[in-house]
Protein backbone atom coordinates (compact mmCIF):
# COMPACT_ATOMS: atom_id res chain seq x y z
CA UNK A 1 0.00 0.00 0.00
CA UNK A 2 0.65 3.63 -0.59
CA UNK A 3 0.69 5.70 2.26
CA UNK A 4 -0.22 9.16 0.53
CA UNK A 5 0.04 12.17 3.66
CA UNK A 6 -1.55 15.60 3.02
CA UNK A 7 -0.59 18.58 4.43
CA UNK A 8 -2.03 22.65 5.58
CA UNK A 9 -4.58 23.46 3.23
CA UNK A 10 -4.55 20.59 0.93
CA UNK A 11 -5.69 18.72 3.99
CA UNK A 12 -8.19 21.22 5.30
CA UNK A 13 -9.86 21.13 2.03
CA UNK A 14 -10.33 17.56 1.54
CA UNK A 15 -10.45 17.00 5.29
CA UNK A 16 -8.03 14.33 6.07
CA UNK A 17 -4.43 14.14 6.90
CA UNK A 18 -4.02 11.32 4.68
CA UNK A 19 -4.85 7.46 3.53
CA UNK A 20 -3.04 4.76 2.31
CA UNK A 21 -4.17 3.25 -1.30
CA UNK A 22 -2.58 0.45 -3.38
CA UNK A 23 -0.66 1.61 -6.07
CA UNK A 24 -3.04 2.44 -8.78
CA UNK A 25 -3.25 0.15 -12.21
CA UNK A 26 0.20 1.12 -14.11
CA UNK A 27 1.01 4.05 -12.16
CA UNK A 28 4.58 4.48 -12.46
CA UNK A 29 5.41 7.85 -10.77
CA UNK A 30 4.13 10.56 -9.32
CA UNK A 31 2.35 12.27 -12.00
CA UNK A 32 0.30 8.71 -12.28
CA UNK A 33 -1.24 9.00 -8.88
CA UNK A 34 -2.05 12.61 -9.53
CA UNK A 35 -4.08 11.58 -12.53
CA UNK A 36 -5.48 8.59 -10.42
CA UNK A 37 -6.51 11.33 -7.46
CA UNK A 38 -7.62 13.79 -9.79
CA UNK A 39 -10.55 11.19 -11.11
CA UNK A 40 -11.86 11.40 -7.86
CA UNK A 41 -13.11 14.36 -8.64
CA UNK A 42 -14.78 16.92 -6.32
CA UNK A 43 -12.09 18.49 -3.91
CA UNK A 44 -9.43 16.01 -5.15
CA UNK A 45 -10.33 17.43 -8.85
CA UNK A 46 -10.37 20.73 -7.87
CA UNK A 47 -6.46 20.52 -6.16
CA UNK A 48 -4.64 18.05 -8.09
CA UNK A 49 -6.12 19.46 -11.72
CA UNK A 50 -3.88 21.83 -10.78
CA UNK A 51 -0.46 20.33 -9.65
CA UNK A 52 1.50 23.50 -9.86
CA UNK A 53 0.16 24.75 -6.79
CA UNK A 54 1.61 21.45 -5.01
CA UNK A 55 4.91 20.43 -4.10
CA UNK A 56 5.80 16.70 -3.47
CA UNK A 57 7.94 14.12 -1.53
CA UNK A 58 8.64 10.86 -1.91
CA UNK A 59 9.30 9.30 0.91
CA UNK A 60 10.51 12.14 2.73
CA UNK A 61 12.48 13.76 0.34
CA UNK A 62 11.32 16.73 -2.36
CA UNK A 63 10.28 15.32 -5.51
CA UNK A 64 9.16 16.04 -8.94
CA UNK A 65 6.13 14.88 -10.65
CA UNK A 66 8.25 12.41 -13.02
CA UNK A 67 10.04 10.77 -9.58
CA UNK A 68 9.14 7.39 -9.89
CA UNK A 69 7.16 5.37 -7.50
CA UNK A 70 6.32 1.69 -5.62
CA UNK A 71 4.42 -0.07 -3.27
CA UNK A 72 4.94 1.40 0.09
CA UNK A 73 6.04 4.35 -0.62
CA UNK A 74 5.32 7.77 1.59
CA UNK A 75 3.93 9.98 -0.72
CA UNK A 76 3.04 13.77 0.58
CA UNK A 77 1.10 16.66 -0.90
CA UNK A 78 1.43 19.79 0.54
CA UNK A 79 1.69 23.81 -0.44
CA UNK A 80 5.26 25.75 -0.84
CA UNK A 81 6.08 25.62 2.61
CA UNK A 82 6.38 28.76 4.76
CA UNK A 83 8.69 28.29 7.50
CA UNK A 84 11.68 29.91 8.90
CA UNK B 1 33.93 16.72 12.86
CA UNK B 2 31.45 19.72 13.39
CA UNK B 3 28.77 19.89 15.71
CA UNK B 4 25.07 19.98 14.50
CA UNK B 5 21.99 20.53 16.75
CA UNK B 6 18.21 19.87 15.14
CA UNK B 7 15.20 20.17 17.00
CA UNK B 8 11.63 20.73 15.95
CA UNK B 9 9.47 21.57 19.22
CA UNK B 10 6.70 23.62 20.47
CA UNK B 11 8.47 25.37 23.48
CA UNK B 12 10.53 27.98 23.66
CA UNK B 13 14.57 27.90 23.20
CA UNK B 14 17.01 29.77 25.41
CA UNK B 15 19.60 31.05 22.68
CA UNK B 16 22.20 31.89 25.36
CA UNK B 17 21.83 28.28 26.65
CA UNK B 18 22.19 26.67 23.32
CA UNK B 19 24.85 28.94 22.45
CA UNK B 20 27.02 27.38 25.58
CA UNK B 21 26.26 23.79 24.55
CA UNK B 22 27.57 24.64 20.77
CA UNK B 23 30.41 26.54 21.89
CA UNK B 24 31.21 23.86 25.21
CA UNK B 25 34.88 22.30 24.23
CA UNK B 26 35.72 24.19 21.05
CA UNK B 27 38.52 26.50 21.88
CA UNK B 28 38.74 27.18 17.82
CA UNK B 29 35.87 29.28 17.67
CA UNK B 30 36.05 33.13 17.30
CA UNK B 31 32.51 34.19 17.00
CA UNK B 32 28.71 32.49 16.70
CA UNK B 33 26.09 34.50 14.48
CA UNK B 34 22.64 33.99 15.42
CA UNK B 35 19.24 34.77 14.29
CA UNK B 36 16.29 34.72 15.71
CA UNK B 37 12.87 34.80 14.06
CA UNK B 38 10.23 36.60 16.02
CA UNK B 39 6.14 36.43 15.20
CA UNK B 40 6.08 40.20 14.13
CA UNK B 41 2.16 41.83 14.45
CA UNK B 42 0.68 43.81 12.52
CA UNK B 43 -2.82 43.76 10.24
CA UNK B 44 -4.70 42.53 13.40
CA UNK B 45 -2.00 39.31 13.81
CA UNK B 46 -2.55 37.83 17.22
CA UNK B 47 -0.70 34.39 16.55
CA UNK B 48 0.86 31.71 13.82
CA UNK B 49 0.02 28.57 13.89
CA UNK B 50 3.31 25.73 12.74
CA UNK B 51 2.61 22.80 11.32
CA UNK B 52 5.05 20.65 9.64
CA UNK B 53 6.12 17.06 8.65
CA UNK B 54 7.52 15.31 11.21
CA UNK B 55 10.53 13.16 9.75
CA UNK B 56 10.85 14.84 6.65
CA UNK B 57 11.29 18.42 8.44
CA UNK B 58 14.04 16.97 10.84
CA UNK B 59 16.13 15.24 8.13
CA UNK B 60 15.92 18.46 5.98
CA UNK B 61 16.74 20.50 8.78
CA UNK B 62 20.13 18.21 9.49
CA UNK B 63 20.69 18.05 5.36
CA UNK B 64 20.70 21.94 5.27
CA UNK B 65 22.82 22.35 8.41
CA UNK B 66 25.60 19.67 7.71
CA UNK B 67 25.96 21.46 4.02
CA UNK B 68 26.15 24.84 5.95
CA UNK B 69 28.96 23.31 8.22
CA UNK B 70 30.47 22.18 5.06
CA UNK B 71 30.54 25.12 3.00
CA UNK B 72 31.74 27.80 5.89
CA UNK B 73 33.63 25.83 7.60
CA UNK B 74 31.76 25.43 10.38
CA UNK B 75 32.64 24.33 13.96
CA UNK B 76 28.84 23.88 14.43
CA UNK B 77 25.60 25.30 14.29
CA UNK B 78 22.35 24.57 16.19
CA UNK B 79 18.67 24.66 14.09
CA UNK B 80 15.42 24.76 16.52
CA UNK B 81 12.06 25.23 15.12
CA UNK B 82 9.02 25.43 17.05
CA UNK B 83 5.81 24.44 15.67
CA UNK B 84 2.03 24.94 17.23
CA UNK B 85 0.26 28.29 18.48
CA UNK B 86 3.12 31.31 18.93
CA UNK B 87 1.82 34.77 19.58
CA UNK B 88 3.24 38.07 17.91
CA UNK B 89 6.45 38.72 19.66
CA UNK B 90 7.14 35.06 20.99
CA UNK B 91 10.43 33.42 19.08
CA UNK B 92 9.75 30.68 16.33
CA UNK B 93 13.27 29.76 15.11
CA UNK B 94 16.75 30.16 16.55
CA UNK B 95 19.99 29.40 13.99
CA UNK B 96 23.39 29.62 15.78
CA UNK B 97 26.26 28.90 13.72
CA UNK B 98 29.87 28.65 15.40
CA UNK B 99 33.62 29.31 13.17
CA UNK B 100 36.88 30.45 13.47
CA UNK B 101 35.88 33.78 11.89
CA UNK B 102 33.09 36.31 11.86
CA UNK B 103 32.32 36.12 8.19
CA UNK B 104 31.53 32.40 7.87
CA UNK B 105 29.98 32.30 10.98
CA UNK B 106 27.32 35.02 9.62
CA UNK B 107 27.02 33.80 6.46
CA UNK B 108 26.32 30.38 7.05
CA UNK B 109 23.46 31.93 9.22
CA UNK B 110 22.08 33.62 5.93
CA UNK B 111 22.60 30.49 3.94
CA UNK B 112 20.46 28.75 6.75
CA UNK B 113 17.32 31.01 6.52
CA UNK B 114 17.02 31.42 3.13
CA UNK B 115 17.52 27.17 2.47
CA UNK B 116 15.55 26.63 5.95
CA UNK B 117 12.45 29.29 4.64
CA UNK B 118 12.12 27.38 1.02
CA UNK B 119 13.23 23.54 1.78
CA UNK B 120 12.37 22.66 5.30
CA UNK B 121 8.65 21.55 5.36
CA UNK B 122 6.56 23.69 7.85
CA UNK B 123 3.87 25.73 7.26
CA UNK B 124 2.41 29.12 8.84
CA UNK B 125 -1.44 29.73 9.65
CA UNK B 126 -2.17 33.41 10.49
CA UNK B 127 -5.03 33.78 12.86
CA UNK B 128 -6.71 37.30 13.01
CA UNK B 129 -8.33 39.64 15.91
CA UNK B 130 -11.33 39.36 14.00
CA UNK B 131 -11.54 35.56 13.70
CA UNK B 132 -10.11 35.31 10.70
CA UNK B 133 -7.82 32.81 9.87
CA UNK B 134 -5.33 31.78 6.44
CA UNK B 135 -2.70 29.78 5.09
CA UNK B 136 0.22 31.69 4.18
CA UNK B 137 1.58 32.14 0.98
CA UNK B 138 5.32 31.20 -0.36
CA UNK B 139 7.21 34.08 -1.33
CA UNK B 140 8.92 33.90 -4.79
CA UNK B 141 11.42 36.27 -3.07
CA UNK B 142 12.44 33.69 -0.94
CA UNK B 143 12.91 30.99 -3.73
CA UNK B 144 15.08 33.80 -5.30
CA UNK B 145 16.81 34.18 -2.10
CA UNK B 146 17.80 30.37 -1.88
CA UNK B 147 18.99 30.15 -5.29
CA UNK B 148 21.84 32.91 -5.36
CA UNK B 149 23.65 29.95 -3.16
CA UNK B 150 23.36 27.70 -6.16
CA UNK B 151 22.39 24.27 -5.83
CA UNK B 152 22.83 21.94 -3.15
CA UNK B 153 23.24 18.33 -3.98
CA UNK B 154 22.31 17.61 0.16
CA UNK B 155 19.16 19.62 -0.23
CA UNK B 156 18.08 20.19 -3.54
CA UNK B 157 14.98 17.38 -4.55
CA UNK B 158 17.48 14.75 -4.30
CA UNK B 159 15.60 11.80 -3.66
CA UNK B 160 16.71 10.20 -0.04
CA UNK B 161 17.41 6.07 -0.06
CA UNK C 1 12.71 55.86 17.75
CA UNK C 2 14.83 53.18 17.91
CA UNK C 3 16.59 51.41 20.63
CA UNK C 4 19.76 51.92 21.39
CA UNK C 5 21.96 50.22 24.40
CA UNK C 6 25.97 50.45 24.68
CA UNK C 7 27.89 49.23 27.33
CA UNK C 8 31.35 48.83 27.94
CA UNK C 9 31.82 46.42 31.30
CA UNK C 10 33.72 44.02 32.71
CA UNK C 11 31.33 41.29 33.65
CA UNK C 12 29.71 38.71 30.99
CA UNK C 13 26.47 39.13 29.47
CA UNK C 14 23.21 37.58 28.74
CA UNK C 15 22.61 37.26 25.18
CA UNK C 16 18.87 36.16 25.78
CA UNK C 17 18.41 38.39 28.63
CA UNK C 18 19.81 41.19 26.15
CA UNK C 19 17.31 40.23 23.46
CA UNK C 20 14.23 39.73 25.70
CA UNK C 21 15.07 43.40 26.73
CA UNK C 22 15.45 45.24 23.16
CA UNK C 23 12.31 43.22 21.98
CA UNK C 24 10.11 44.10 24.71
CA UNK C 25 7.22 45.93 23.74
CA UNK C 26 8.21 45.73 20.01
CA UNK C 27 5.61 43.86 18.06
CA UNK C 28 7.09 45.06 14.83
CA UNK C 29 10.22 42.97 15.06
CA UNK C 30 10.40 40.00 12.54
CA UNK C 31 13.84 39.23 13.78
CA UNK C 32 16.90 39.65 15.93
CA UNK C 33 20.45 38.78 14.09
CA UNK C 34 23.10 38.65 16.76
CA UNK C 35 27.31 38.24 16.77
CA UNK C 36 28.68 37.13 19.41
CA UNK C 37 32.48 37.49 19.80
CA UNK C 38 34.58 34.92 21.08
CA UNK C 39 38.18 34.66 22.66
CA UNK C 40 39.81 31.93 20.36
CA UNK C 41 42.40 29.72 21.04
CA UNK C 42 45.51 28.62 19.43
CA UNK C 43 49.35 29.14 19.23
CA UNK C 44 49.29 29.17 23.46
CA UNK C 45 47.17 31.96 23.63
CA UNK C 46 45.85 32.14 27.24
CA UNK C 47 44.25 35.19 27.30
CA UNK C 48 43.10 38.55 26.07
CA UNK C 49 43.74 42.01 28.25
CA UNK C 50 40.86 44.15 26.62
CA UNK C 51 41.64 48.34 26.99
CA UNK C 52 39.64 51.08 25.84
CA UNK C 53 39.23 55.10 25.84
CA UNK C 54 36.50 55.69 28.36
CA UNK C 55 34.08 58.05 27.14
CA UNK C 56 35.49 58.13 23.45
CA UNK C 57 34.51 54.33 23.25
CA UNK C 58 30.90 54.81 24.32
CA UNK C 59 30.46 57.96 22.12
CA UNK C 60 31.84 55.73 19.03
CA UNK C 61 29.53 52.98 19.96
CA UNK C 62 26.55 54.93 20.01
CA UNK C 63 27.37 56.49 17.08
CA UNK C 64 28.18 53.30 14.57
CA UNK C 65 24.83 52.24 16.70
CA UNK C 66 22.92 55.04 15.77
CA UNK C 67 24.20 55.15 12.05
CA UNK C 68 22.79 51.43 11.83
CA UNK C 69 19.53 52.08 12.90
CA UNK C 70 19.01 54.71 10.18
CA UNK C 71 20.92 53.12 7.37
CA UNK C 72 19.19 49.98 8.10
CA UNK C 73 15.63 51.02 9.73
CA UNK C 74 15.91 48.96 12.57
CA UNK C 75 13.10 48.55 15.75
CA UNK C 76 16.97 48.76 17.62
CA UNK C 77 20.04 47.49 18.51
CA UNK C 78 22.28 46.48 21.21
CA UNK C 79 26.13 46.82 21.66
CA UNK C 80 28.38 45.56 24.82
CA UNK C 81 32.23 45.18 24.51
CA UNK C 82 33.77 43.69 27.64
CA UNK C 83 37.33 44.94 28.78
CA UNK C 84 39.77 43.68 31.30
CA UNK C 85 41.73 40.41 31.42
CA UNK C 86 39.28 37.11 28.95
CA UNK C 87 40.61 33.82 28.94
CA UNK C 88 40.28 31.60 25.83
CA UNK C 89 36.46 30.59 25.04
CA UNK C 90 35.15 33.63 26.89
CA UNK C 91 32.59 36.31 24.95
CA UNK C 92 34.14 39.64 24.30
CA UNK C 93 31.38 41.54 22.31
CA UNK C 94 27.71 41.22 21.46
CA UNK C 95 25.68 43.06 18.94
CA UNK C 96 21.77 42.58 18.57
CA UNK C 97 20.34 44.05 15.90
CA UNK C 98 16.09 43.84 16.02
CA UNK C 99 13.81 44.82 12.16
CA UNK C 100 11.36 43.69 11.22
CA UNK C 101 12.78 41.82 8.23
CA UNK C 102 15.55 39.28 8.54
CA UNK C 103 17.88 40.84 5.99
CA UNK C 104 18.03 44.23 7.37
CA UNK C 105 19.14 42.86 10.98
CA UNK C 106 21.36 40.26 9.14
CA UNK C 107 23.07 43.09 7.41
CA UNK C 108 23.03 45.61 10.17
CA UNK C 109 24.86 43.16 12.31
CA UNK C 110 27.90 42.77 9.83
CA UNK C 111 28.16 46.85 9.28
CA UNK C 112 28.44 47.51 12.94
CA UNK C 113 30.92 44.76 13.87
CA UNK C 114 33.19 46.01 10.47
CA UNK C 115 33.00 49.37 12.39
CA UNK C 116 33.33 48.61 15.77
CA UNK C 117 36.47 46.83 14.20
CA UNK C 118 38.01 49.82 13.13
CA UNK C 119 36.53 52.93 14.80
CA UNK C 120 35.78 52.24 18.38
CA UNK C 121 38.99 52.76 20.43
CA UNK C 122 39.73 48.71 22.42
CA UNK C 123 42.94 47.70 21.97
CA UNK C 124 43.92 43.81 22.22
CA UNK C 125 46.79 42.75 24.57
CA UNK C 126 47.64 38.67 23.83
CA UNK C 127 49.23 36.65 26.81
CA UNK C 128 50.64 32.90 26.26
CA UNK C 129 51.14 30.19 28.32
CA UNK C 130 54.74 30.48 27.65
CA UNK C 131 54.81 33.93 29.47
CA UNK C 132 55.20 36.23 26.54
CA UNK C 133 52.65 38.92 25.71
CA UNK C 134 51.81 41.65 22.64
CA UNK C 135 50.11 43.59 21.42
CA UNK C 136 47.63 42.52 18.78
CA UNK C 137 48.29 44.91 15.19
CA UNK C 138 45.06 46.28 13.12
CA UNK C 139 44.74 43.48 10.57
CA UNK C 140 44.34 45.64 6.96
CA UNK C 141 41.47 43.46 5.86
CA UNK C 142 39.58 45.09 9.11
CA UNK C 143 39.74 48.42 6.85
CA UNK C 144 38.92 47.42 4.18
CA UNK C 145 35.59 45.51 5.14
CA UNK C 146 34.67 48.66 6.85
CA UNK C 147 35.13 50.45 3.77
CA UNK C 148 32.66 48.69 1.48
CA UNK C 149 29.97 50.51 3.62
CA UNK C 150 31.34 53.36 2.37
CA UNK C 151 31.46 56.61 4.45
CA UNK C 152 29.29 57.22 7.11
CA UNK C 153 29.10 61.04 8.41
CA UNK C 154 28.58 60.33 12.04
CA UNK C 155 31.64 58.09 12.63
CA UNK C 156 34.26 58.66 9.95
CA UNK C 157 36.59 61.20 11.64
CA UNK C 158 34.35 64.14 12.11
CA UNK C 159 35.19 66.35 15.29
CA UNK C 160 32.80 66.60 17.85
CA UNK C 161 31.45 69.90 19.14
CA UNK D 1 46.90 73.20 29.65
CA UNK D 2 46.06 70.26 26.65
CA UNK D 3 45.14 67.09 28.12
CA UNK D 4 47.74 64.47 26.65
CA UNK D 5 46.32 60.47 26.36
CA UNK D 6 48.49 57.19 25.73
CA UNK D 7 47.14 54.11 24.97
CA UNK D 8 48.23 50.43 24.31
CA UNK D 9 51.55 50.11 23.06
CA UNK D 10 52.30 53.87 23.20
CA UNK D 11 51.35 54.07 27.05
CA UNK D 12 53.46 51.20 27.75
CA UNK D 13 56.84 52.46 25.51
CA UNK D 14 56.49 55.85 27.19
CA UNK D 15 55.90 54.81 30.63
CA UNK D 16 53.14 57.02 31.18
CA UNK D 17 49.27 56.88 30.40
CA UNK D 18 49.17 61.10 30.09
CA UNK D 19 50.29 64.34 31.01
CA UNK D 20 49.25 67.55 30.95
CA UNK D 21 50.95 70.58 29.17
CA UNK D 22 51.04 73.84 27.96
CA UNK D 23 49.72 74.42 24.43
CA UNK D 24 53.16 74.34 22.86
CA UNK D 25 54.34 78.07 21.30
CA UNK D 26 53.37 78.70 18.09
CA UNK D 27 51.33 74.98 17.91
CA UNK D 28 48.09 75.26 15.60
CA UNK D 29 47.29 71.54 14.77
CA UNK D 30 48.14 68.36 15.88
CA UNK D 31 51.02 67.89 13.61
CA UNK D 32 52.68 70.79 15.77
CA UNK D 33 51.62 69.09 18.93
CA UNK D 34 53.83 65.81 17.46
CA UNK D 35 56.66 68.04 16.58
CA UNK D 36 56.89 69.29 19.84
CA UNK D 37 56.89 65.61 21.39
CA UNK D 38 59.29 64.22 18.99
CA UNK D 39 61.28 67.14 19.86
CA UNK D 40 62.40 65.52 23.23
CA UNK D 41 64.03 62.46 21.65
CA UNK D 42 64.06 59.20 23.45
CA UNK D 43 60.96 57.39 23.31
CA UNK D 44 58.79 59.96 22.46
CA UNK D 45 60.95 60.60 19.52
CA UNK D 46 60.93 56.74 18.76
CA UNK D 47 57.05 56.68 18.68
CA UNK D 48 55.89 60.33 17.01
CA UNK D 49 58.91 60.80 14.40
CA UNK D 50 56.72 57.98 12.44
CA UNK D 51 53.54 59.38 12.82
CA UNK D 52 52.16 56.83 10.40
CA UNK D 53 52.35 54.17 13.24
CA UNK D 54 49.68 56.13 15.57
CA UNK D 55 46.31 57.52 15.34
CA UNK D 56 44.83 60.71 16.98
CA UNK D 57 41.39 61.67 18.67
CA UNK D 58 40.79 65.62 19.75
CA UNK D 59 38.37 65.95 22.63
CA UNK D 60 37.50 62.08 21.79
CA UNK D 61 36.88 62.11 17.92
CA UNK D 62 39.43 60.82 15.43
CA UNK D 63 41.37 63.48 13.89
CA UNK D 64 44.01 63.91 11.21
CA UNK D 65 47.35 65.69 11.70
CA UNK D 66 46.26 68.49 10.21
CA UNK D 67 43.43 68.83 12.58
CA UNK D 68 43.58 71.94 15.15
CA UNK D 69 43.72 72.28 18.78
CA UNK D 70 43.06 74.59 20.81
CA UNK D 71 43.92 75.26 25.10
CA UNK D 72 41.88 72.57 26.90
CA UNK D 73 41.60 70.20 24.41
CA UNK D 74 41.90 66.71 25.12
CA UNK D 75 44.40 64.63 22.86
CA UNK D 76 44.76 61.36 22.58
CA UNK D 77 47.18 59.73 20.66
CA UNK D 78 47.30 55.38 20.67
CA UNK D 79 47.47 52.38 17.80
CA UNK D 80 44.58 51.46 14.84
CA UNK D 81 42.12 49.40 17.08
CA UNK D 82 42.12 46.22 17.61
CA UNK D 83 38.65 45.70 19.48
CA UNK D 84 35.44 43.47 18.26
Amino acid sequence: MLRILYFAWLRDRLGRSGETLPLPQGAHCVQDLIAALNARGGEYAAIFARPELIRVAVNQSFATIAAPIAAHDEIAFFPPVTGG
Amino acid sequence: MPRVTIRVQAEAFDSAHETALLLRGHEDVGGVAAFTGIVRGGGGLVALELEHYPGMTESMMRRIAESACVRFGLAGCTVIHRVGRLAVGMPIVLVLCASAHRGGAQEATTFMMDWLKTSAPFWKREEFADGRSAWVEARAQDEAAKARWGSLAACDGGKKN
